[in-house]
Order: structure tokens, then sequence, then C-alpha cells
């Protein structure tokens, strides 16, 4: 079942929530609303045809150009993208989810932007979200442990950030 | 003050002891690394444990986002630096996914010949600090004495003998020197009786299985539910091996070779192995499983290097030229898992059409395995989490990245 | 040795002192230097099962000199106490448990007569000393204060108290057999070809023997047992705040506990220091006292006992290298499971044995079971110049006549047939008991 | 210079040993060292058993004293070695108390002591003593057979009387003290199982499918 006749699947359940796709990238994905994103993973694995128990692991990109001139050539808004990489041992198929994000939640920086976890239906999602929460700063309500996962637990600031700027030292060690 | 019996109907008779909270590791002998598990354990049984990693996070994908494609590459060695042309095959794939290319027929065999010899070593360390964590020290002599004839290969083809950045994105560095197929076809030979020592020493002796067999089970739902892949999702009966069934760009290597996926479907192995039997008190997807399916893996491995020097020889044209350092990336996303020894290991590349790429991710085998740990760890005792934790095969570099 | 100093006019005290340091030197020396060869031992039969050569540089071609120099290196080495640690035990665990080592030097006999000091008791000392050991470990564990060698205390303690059992066991089969407790009366009476000794007696002995090895191998925490020091679970065990000069003496016990061992299981089962072939008897060297040919058999005597006490360790050795380690539950059941019923029921069969079928196995198939004649009558036809208490006799044949009839005839016969009065006697002790009427 | 007399230093020496570890077992305030005192004390007092000649009985003070005391010390003192247990601090007022009972009984023991016939003159025992002593270290040989004697003792022979004629040697139908010893250890098997069972606590899972049973005990 290649990206298409998936999208046709999800179509009729979960209209509201399918917010644009695109068959014909190198790695065909289907973009999904944030909120619906646990409802439509469980269907996922649990329809029969579909079968997708292996979460191969969750991404985040930061669509952000911190210095001015590249920032007008760039044709996007400065957004969050969550990429979910899945793949079924029984059909023998894959599919990648996108769930698109604003990059401070309502606009005020510091806020950090939530997407519900899936650490319900996927237990790898469990460390994989840590470790977006860590190093791009996602929230993900429903997360059994919310803890930072490779950056000792008292880190500020998010690494992966575009706009990230290097503490000067951490505990009497100078960074720079 | 007695309760009155019907609200409780199982009562436990036992001495009353509190519990102490143990730090394994960072700093441990049987750890692989800068790991640290904290223990909870009541007397020597474990009831909980919670890994902690991170002690050697260099942010790898931070530094992507300033080299080109090319440049990255020995950042990719020093992921999992057992098995280094794994990684760097991985890395090229993924890359050459990206551009869209692919490469000859004599570079694909040579990888082959390569990312099998590399497995072999990859596994033999697994098999040695096996034995080391159980407490016998002379299977890690004789596991490092053959894996030093290989690093002695890889020393003669790129120089290096831990850290290769020898598989390019396009091609490899240079072609090996006259008269290597011949060394390594030697290697190979002197390799087989060597194998069935390691058996007998470690496979079929009574203190091996009776410290392994049964403890760490980790069920076939559980293990695709926590993304382990590799020896460790084979071990619990998943037939699963993107050699055979990954995507097209990495199947497409192994056309025309013959080998088998080891993995203990239906609770037995392909028969064709002529190794000691399964034991009756090992379970599907215990230790002893992932150190056997390991063992039998580079047998098969063994078969796929003979293969590929033949076919190396037959094969006609020229070795390909690695891409330019600054090659210009599509715009794009590319995600690519190969089957790297310790499980399977994803790159993905976001190209925005300069030759940086715009934003690296790597999936990383140990990662997901070891995310399992505190799952199949529940009430062993402290000696045991030192045989799981060598029969997962983490390396610490490819977890923190 | 006193004697010789005093003939030389110094005075009586003096000469008396040297021989004592003299003979306590001499022993401390025999005890280091079986831990110093057990170690070069060590390294290089380890080096052959790896493929490797190991110490060849240090002293000549065979690295002999290698143990001394470790042992320098580790003095030289800083002398660390954790903060944590209980200072005063701390320091004082690996002199307990050496000296605990070195108590079984003072009743393990090398040859005929050649001991430190010749115990009556001797198999029942070397068992109660043996158990000294673990009290120095656990004060070592306990005192360093941290949880790893806490756990390797704790686990010292249950495998070793708990294999004390069966090694004891083991040790009252051999007892039994030869009816005294003196171990260089159960060497002699081991004498002569290889199938008199008590591991071809019977074939409970034999299995007796090969439970004992399991048990010496873990009551010195060797091999598959070496559960207190396990490098890959504990850190180090109780070992693990230890370092430099304090480490040596933990190190030292290790190996003289091995070499003790496996000399105890050398002398108990096979002969200790009578060879396969008695070429000393052969050739007329019995060792009666003063004269130098008895010393030469002795000397041949002794040869044999170190060259059994080695290979005892070479084959500690060989395990240690080829097998993984068992976990604390398996090692305490292969104990209470396994070695304590096997041994118990190879003790009722040994009994059984030496009361049916008495003087062994060979004596037992070339002459028709003798009934009546006790098992001492094979004591008898050992040369008689050791000095003998007639203990022995007399209460193997008591054992034997009196146990069925307790009746006055019985016990007329049997006192008239008691041949030597006692020695008790002889040094003319009165009558320590008072007269009692009947 | 006379000789000095080896015996009597060493067995001062021990007897100097046992008795100041064992005002240190009362004196320390840690659990841990305590008990190490009193082992040290036991083995001073194994040695004077040693010194005397007795090594049967020596080595089985060894055994069961020092070994037994190490089990307790091990089981009982350090898993225990937890919260007030650890340092005990002993107020005024026990002090004198135990200062009270202490010299009472030591002024019995002392009185019990200087009366009974055998041990006065110390001038004629020391003389008894210095050949005996001489005659310790290479007679050590021929001497009794310590362990032998009691072995009969147990089984009902008076090994006194063997080398008389006249005086019967069996006790006749009696079995000596074995049959006792064996009751004696039975019992004590008994009890210690007994105290063990008593020992653990009853732990009362709430409801089974909660995975961790709350230990909570009556």
């Amino acid at each position: 079942m290649n990206a298409r006749n998936i999208y046709d699947l999800l179509l009729q359940p979960f209209r509201p929530w399918l917010t644009g796709h695109d068959f014909e990238a190198i790695d065909p994905w289907i973009e999904v609303g944030g909120e619906g994103l646990p409802e439509i993973a469980r269907f996922l694995r649990d329809q029969d045809e579909l079968a997708f128990d292996v979460l191969h692991c969750v991404t985040a990109v930061d669509y952000f150009e911190p210095d001015e001139k590249k920032a007008a050539k760039v044709q996007w808004q400065p957004h969050l993208e969550l990429i979910y990489h899945l793949s079924s041992t029984k059909r023998r198929h894959r599919l990648v989810l996108k769930v698109k994000l604003p990059r401070w939640k309502g606009d005020r920086p510091g806020e950090l932007p939530e997407v519900p976890s899936v650490s319900g239906v996927w237990s790898t999602a469990d460390w994989h979200e840590r470790e977006v929460f860590d190093l791009m700063g996602v929230r993900f309500p429903g997360h059994p442990d919310p803890r930072r996962i490779l950056c000792p637990e008292d880190w500020e600031g998010h690494p992966l950030r575009k706009d990230y700027q290097m503490p000067a030292e951490y505990h009497g060690i100078p960074a720079k | 003050m007695q309760a009155e019996r019907a609200q409780s109907d199982t009562v436990e008779f036992d001495v009353r002891t509190d519990e102490m909270l143990i730090n394994m590791g960072p700093q441990h002998p049987s750890t692989h690394g800068v790991l640290r598990v904290v223990l909870r354990t009541d007397g020597e049984v474990v009831s909980e444990v919670t890994p902690h990693i991170g002690y050697l996070h260099r942010s790898a994908e931070k530094i992507a986002e300033k080299l080109t494609v090319r440049q990255y590459l020995p950042y990719t060695d020093r992921l999992d630096y057992l098995a280094a042309m794994n990684m760097n095959l991985g890395w090229a794939l993924t890359v050459e996914k990206l551009l869209g290319q692919r490469v000859s027929e004599k570079t694909r065999h040579l990888r082959v010949i390569v990312a099998e010899l590399n497995r072999i070593a990859s596994h033999l360390v697994a098999a040695g600090c096996f034995g080391l964590d159980l407490g016998s020290f002379t299977p890690f002599m004789w596991t490092f004495r053959e894996r030093e004839k290989i690093v002695d290969l890889f020393e003669e083809i790129c120089g290096a003998r831990l850290t290769y950045s020898y598989l390019l994105p396009g091609g490899v560095t240079a072609g090996p020197p006259d008269g290597w197929f011949g060394r390594c076809e030697a290697f190979l030979d002197q390799f087989d009786p060597v194998i069935d020592e390691l058996h007998a020493l470690l496979t079929s002796n009574a203190i091996f299985i009776k410290r392994t067999a049964d403890i760490g089970v980790l069920p076939p739902e559980m293990a695709i539910d926590y993304g382990c892949t590799g020896p460790v999702l084979r071990a619990s009966g998943v037939d699963w091996d993107l050699r055979r069934d990954g995507e097209p760009i990495c199947t497409e290597m192994y056309d025309g070779y013959t080998w088998q996926v080891i993995a203990p479907t239906g609770g037995r192995y392909p028969d064709d192995h002529p190794y000691p039997p399964v034991p009756p008190e090992a379970v599907v997807g215990d230790s002893w499983h992932r150190f056997y399916v390991r063992m039998l893996e580079v047998v098969q491995s063994m078969y796929l290097v003979r293969q590929g020097i033949e076919k190396y020889s037959a094969a006609d044209g020229e070795l390909d030229k690695p891409i330019k350092i600054k090659e210009k990336l599509p715009k794009g996303e590319a995600y690519l898992e190969t089957e790297a020894p310790k499980g399977q290991m994803g790159f993905m590349i976001v190209g925005d059409g300069s030759a940086v790429p715009w934003r690296v991710r790597i999936r990383s085998s140990s990662f997901c395995n070891i995310s399992a740990l505190p799952e199949i760890c529940r009430g062993v005792l402290i000696a045991d989490m030192s045989a799981i934790l060598a029969s997962l095969d983490i390396v610490l570099g490819e977890i923190d990245r | 040795m006193a004697e010789l100093l005093i003939s030389i006019s110094t005075p009586d005290w003096l000469a008396h002192t040297i021989a004592a340091l003299v003979q306590c030197g001499l022993l401390l020396a025999i005890a280091l230097c079986s831990a110093a060869v057990g170690i070069w031992l060590e390294r290089k039969v380890s080096a052959r099962i790896q493929d490797r050569l190991g110490p060849t540089r240090v002293g000549g071609r065979f690295g002999w000199l290698q143990p001394p120099a470790d042992g320098l290196k580790l003095i030289c080495k800083e002398d660390i106490i954790p903060t944590a640690a209980d200072h005063i035990l701390f320091r004082i665990a690996p002199y307990i448990c050496f000296c605990a080592t070195f108590c079984v030097f003072l009743a393990l006999p090398f040859a005929n007569g050649w001991v430190a000091v010749e115990l009556n008791a001797g198999a029942f000392f070397l068992l109660a000393v043996a158990g000294l050991e673990i009290f120095g470990v656990i004060l070592g564990g306990y005192a360093s204060g941290s949880k790893w060698s806490l756990y390797g205390a704790m686990r010292e303690a249950a495998q070793v108290v708990s294999y004390e059992i069966p090694l004891g066991l083991c040790v009252v089969v051999v007892v039994i057999l030869t009816g005294t407790m003196n171990l260089v009366e159960i060497g002699n009476q081991q004498a002569g070809w290889f199938f008199n000794w008590h591991i071809f007696h019977d074939p409970f002995t034999f299995v007796v023997f090969w439970v004992y090895v399991t048990c010496a191998v873990a009551s010195s925490n060797r091999a598959p047992f070496d559960l207190p020091e396990a490098e890959s679970e504990l850190v180090a065990g109780f070992l693990t705040e230890y370092s430099g000069f304090r480490w040596v003496f933990f190190f030292m016990g290790e190996y003289a506990s091995m070499f003790v061992v496996s000399g105890l299981g050398a002398l108990l089962f096979l002969g200790g220091w009578n060879g396969p072939i008695p070429i000393a008897s052969l050739l007329g060297l019995t060792p009666d006292d003063g004269d130098v040919f008895g010393w030469i058999g002795n000397l041949l005597g002794m040869c044999n006992f170190i060259a059994k006490a080695f290979a005892g360790m070479t084959f500690m050795i060989w395990l240690r290298w080829t097998l993984p380690r068992l976990r604390i539950d398996q090692v305490i059941t292969t104990c209470l499971k396994y070695c304590v019923p096997i041994v118990s029921a190879m003790l009722a069969g040994v009994m059984l044995w030496s009361f049916f079928l008495p003087g062994g196995l060979i004596a037992a198939l070339t002459r028709p079971a003798s009934f009546p004649r006790s098992a001492w009558e094979r004591t008898d036809s050992k040369p008689d110049s050791f000095p003998r208490s007639a203990w022995e006799r007399t209460d193997s044949t008591l054992r034997v006549d009196g146990m069925r009839d307790n009746g006055r005839v019985q016990e007329e016969a049997w006192r008239r047939s008691l041949p030597a009065v006692r020695s008790h006697a002889e040094r003319g002790n009165e009558g320590d008991f008072q007269e009692e009427s009947r | 210079m006379d000789t000095i007399n080896w015996h009597s230093c060493f067995f001062l020496l021990l007897a100097a040993i046992a008795c100041g570890f064992a005002v240190a077992v009362v004196v320390v305030g840690d659990i841990v060292r305590m008990a190490c005192c009193l082992v040290v004390s036991l083995a001073a007092v194994a040695g004077l058993f040693f010194l005397a000649g007795a090594e049967f009985l020596g080595a089985a003070q060894l055994m069961v004293y020092v070994g037994g005391t190490m089990v307790l010390l091990i089981f009982g003192v350090m898993l225990t070695a937890r919260g007030p247990l650890v340092s005990m601090k002993i107020g005024g007022g026990q002090w004198v108390l135990a200062l009270v009972i202490g010299v009472a009984l030591f002024a019995v023991l002392l009185q019990a002591a200087t009366s009974t016939s055998a041990w006065n003159g110390p001038k004629a025992n020391d003389q008894a003593a210095v050949p005996a002593a001489a005659k310790q270290d290479d007679g050590a040989a021929a001497e009794q057979d310590a362990a032998g004697q009691l072995g009969l003792g147990l089984l009902g022979v008076r090994e006194d009387r063997l080398h008389r004629q006249d005086k019967p040697v069996l006790l006749g139908g009696m079995s000596g003290y074995l049959l006792a010893f064996e009751i004696i250890s039975v019992h004590l098997v008994v009890v210690l199982v007994g105290a063990a069972y008593l020992a653990r606590a009853r732990r009362r899972i709430r409801n089974p499918e909660s995975r961790a049973p709350n230990p909570e005990s009556p």
C-alpha cells in the first residue's frame, strides 16, 4: 500500500485533521493536525490492513532563518515540524506523518509548543519524545516521564533550535 | 490490629528489609561505556531500573548543520566506533537516496565485503565482552585476537584501525591494494575453527547457559513496541532484517547474494546450521538467544564476504569516485535505515538547496534497545544486570550522539 | 636449634628466642613463597590458556621475578583510605585475613614429622582456623563504607560459611578412615604404593575427593565461585576500596589459602608426601629419626607434597580461566542441594564400608573379610617406630567388640587382650580422677 | 639471670588481651567495633587453651565461639546496624549500676579463686610449671591424646581406670554423655528454627493486581 491509498483510507474517518500531503517526495508524507495525532496513530496501528506497529523515530526540524538577508529569500514562515516515520512488519510498507507547530506557543517566546504524546501507542515514542523535548523544546502532554534525556536536568535552552545561544558557563565550566 | 482476612487475600511472609539505591555507572566495568543505571535493590534482587544517558553527548546533529555532506563523514565513524564501516555505509546510502544516485557494481560488491567484515568484528567484540561480563576472561582474548586480523585488513585498505571514513557517498576513497582479497580469504579460512572453539567455550558451557538462559526475556510484541532492532529483535523471534526486507536501496546492495536471516521464527532456527543445539532452558528472546543469533550471523557474514570477493573480481567497470566536496543537496528530505551490526541505524537529511544540510537526524539502534532495559530487568539479580546489558550489546557513542 | 645456640654459650633465654624467631621466619617464608609462586604460576598458566606468553622479561626468560616486582610496585602505591571508611577496622582487616591463612601453615605437615607444630587434633584445628579468614574479608567489606564492598562482604559471608559444612564433612570422612585427626598420622597411613591413597580406598572416598575439590575452590573464592570480588558486577567486591600494600595482604591471603587448600586435599586424599611409587622406602630411606638417609627420604616426601599442592593450584587456575562465574543463588544451591547431601551420603557409605570391608579396597579384594578382626589390624602392620598412643588401637577394638555386647565377661576378655599399657600411666601422673566406689 | 619463663609470659600476655578487649567491648560505642573486640577477646581465650596444651579445646573454642560470634556479627549487627543501634549512648546512671554489679561479681570470683587449695603457693606452682613448659615444645608428640580421651569419655569409658585391672572400665549399660549432647543440639536447632520463623514479618498484599506489594506488617 503506497501513501496515496493510505491517505484515502484516512480521509473518511479523519478528514478535519488531514491538512496536507505530498506523494511525489522522496519519502511521501501526510500532514496531520496536532490534536488528532493520538487517534490517528491508534487507528494506523490497530487497522489490520495498515498495521503500522513500528515507530522508527520522531524528528523535530526547526524552520527559522536567524540572519535577515537569507530570511527574505526563504518561502516558508518560521515554524517547527515534527516528523514521525512509521513502518509495518506485517504489511512491509512505510509512512511518514508530519505535524506543523508554531515555534512558540501562541507566539509568546519562552512558551513551548505542545503536541499530545503518542507514547501510549508506541513505547518507542517515550524516549524519542523526551529527546525532542530536550533538544528542540516541544512539550508532550500525556508523556509518563517528561524529563530531559541527553542534557543535564538543569540545562537551560534547547540546543538544536536555530536561534540557540550557547550559555557562557555551566556550573563554573566556561562554555566558550 | 489484625486486618480481616477477607480483605487481603494473599499474605506473603517475608523478612522485612528496606531497599537500597545503587548507582551502577557511569564508571562501571560492565556498562559498556558511560551509561549510568540506578538500581533500586532489595538485597540482591533488583526491583526497578532507571538508565541515565547523555554522558557522551557531543551534539553530533548540531555540528551536521555546519558541515557539507562529505565533510561530516568522519563524525559518523564516531557514532558506533566498533562498526564504523556500517555507519559510513548508512550515511553514504542516505546521501545517495537524497541525490537519487546509484553506484557501480564493483563499488557495491566492495561495500558488501567491507560492511560484512566489520559486522564480524563487531559481533566478535560483543561475544568477547559477553564472556568477560560473566567472568570468563579467555573468550575475550580469543575474540580480540581474531578482530585484530580484521582490523589489519582494514588498515591496509583505508589506513585507519577504528574510525575508517572509507565508504564515501558516491564511492570509496581508494581501491583495495593488490593481494588484499587473498589475505581476506586466508583470514576467513583460518577463522572457521575458531568459531567452533568459541561455541565450545561459551555457547554450550553449562555455567554460561545457567547464567543466560531465561534471563531478560524480551517478548516479540514488546521488542517491536520498544523499537528494538537487529539481533535483539531477531532473537525475540521476529524475522526482520533490512538487508532483505529494507528499502530498495538497501536490498539492491545484496542482490545476487545467497544468505539467510538468522531468527528463531516459530521457536526454531533454520536447520542447516551445524552449531550446538538450543538448550532446553533457553526461552526465545532471552540473553542466550541474543548471543546465539550473533554467533550465527558471523557465519552468514563469512558466506557473504566470500561471495562478495568472487563477484568483485567478476564484475567489470571501475570503482566510482565519491561526490564533490561541496556537492549541492536538492530541496527535500530523505530518511534511510540500514542494517548495522547492533541494529537498524537511521539517518535523515533535510536538504535546502545549499551544500550544507538544513537538519540531520540520527536514529540509533542501541538507543531503542536500551529503552527496553527497565522492562526486561524487573526482579532480576544484580549479577544478571551485567548479563542482560552485555546481551543487548550497546555502544554509548551511538546512544548519546 | 636452641641446644645448638646454648652450646655456643649464648644465654639460655636468648637461644630460645632466636630458635622461636627462626622457626616463625621459616614458616612465614614458606607461606609467602607459596603465594608468590602461585601468582607466577597463575600468570603463566592463564597466558598459555589465552594464547599469549605471560611475563617473559622480568628476571630472565621465564619472568620468575614478576611476583616480587608486583609486590614492589604495590608497596609504592599511595595509601588511600576512603573518608566513609571506619579507618581502624579498615586497616586491621587485611592482616586478620592473612594471619588466618598463615595459621593453617602451622599445622600443615610437609613431610613425615616435618611440621611446625604437630597438633594431635590437626584436622580440627585447620577447619577452625580456615573459618577465621572470612572475618577479615567481612571486616574489610563492611569497613570500606561503599555499597559495592558491602555486597562483596555479604556474598563472601554467605558463600564461605555455607561451604564450610561440606568441607568439614569431607575432612570427617578421612578422619573416620584413619581413626585419628593427627595430620602426620593421616599422611603416614597412606604410605606405600599409590593404591594406598585414600582416594582409591573405596568408591565413596573417590566421590568425596571431587566434592572436596568443589568446596575447596568455593571456600578460597576461586574460579566459578569468585563472587565476593566479582569484577564485572561488584566493581571489585570487597577489594574495591583497597589499594597498595593492604591489597597485597588480601591477595597473598587468597593465594596462600589456595596453596593450603590444595595441600590439605593432597594430604587427605592423595597421600601427602607419599609418592605414587614409594622410592624412599624402596631405597631403604625409611625416615627414622636422626640419620641422614631418613632426612633425604623426608626431603623426597616434601617435594612430592609440594608438587601435588601446585598441581591442585594449577587445576584451580585452569578452572578460573575457562569457566564463567556462577550467580550467588546458584552457588548456594550447589552447596546446599548438591554438596551437602552427596557428602553426607558418602559419609554413611564410608562408615558402612569400613565396618564391613576394613582395610581398604585393595586389601579387601585380596583378603577375605575377616569379620571380627577390627579395622585396627591394618594399623598394626605399620612400622612401630613412631610414638604411638595406644588409644587408636584400644579405641578401635573397643568400637567393634565393646559396642555389641556390654556384658562383663566380654569386657574382661577385651581387657586382657590389651597388649601395651597406656603411655598415660608411664608418665607416672597419679590418678587425676579420684577413686570412685562402684 | 634465671631463665625467663616463657610459659607465664605468654600466659600473662594472652590474659591481658582477653581482659582488655572484654573491657573494650563494654566501653566502645560503635557496635561493629564492639563485636570485633568480642571476637578478639574470645580468640585470646582460645590462645590460652592452646598455651595449656589442650589444642582440641582451643580449636573447638575458635570454631564455635569466634566462628559463631562472627556469624552473629555479620547477620545480627551489620545488616541491622542502622538507626539508633549504631552508636549506643550510655547515660551516667547506667554506668554506676554496671560498675556496682561488676565489682560484686569480681569479688565473688576472687574469693572463690583464692580459696581453692590447688592454686595456692605461686612459688611452688612456678617450679612445677617450668619443667612442663620446657618439655612443652619438643615433647608435644608424646603428649597424651586429648581428643581420644574426650571421645572415649563421651562413649562412657572410664579412661582413668584403663591401666587398673580391678575396676570395671565400661560403666555397665551407661552410654556416657553422648546422648545428652545430642538432645541438647536438637533442642538448639528447634529453637533456632522457631526464632527464624518468628522474625519473619507478615507482609499483606492489599489487592493482588497492584504490582508492588505495600510492605505493612501488623
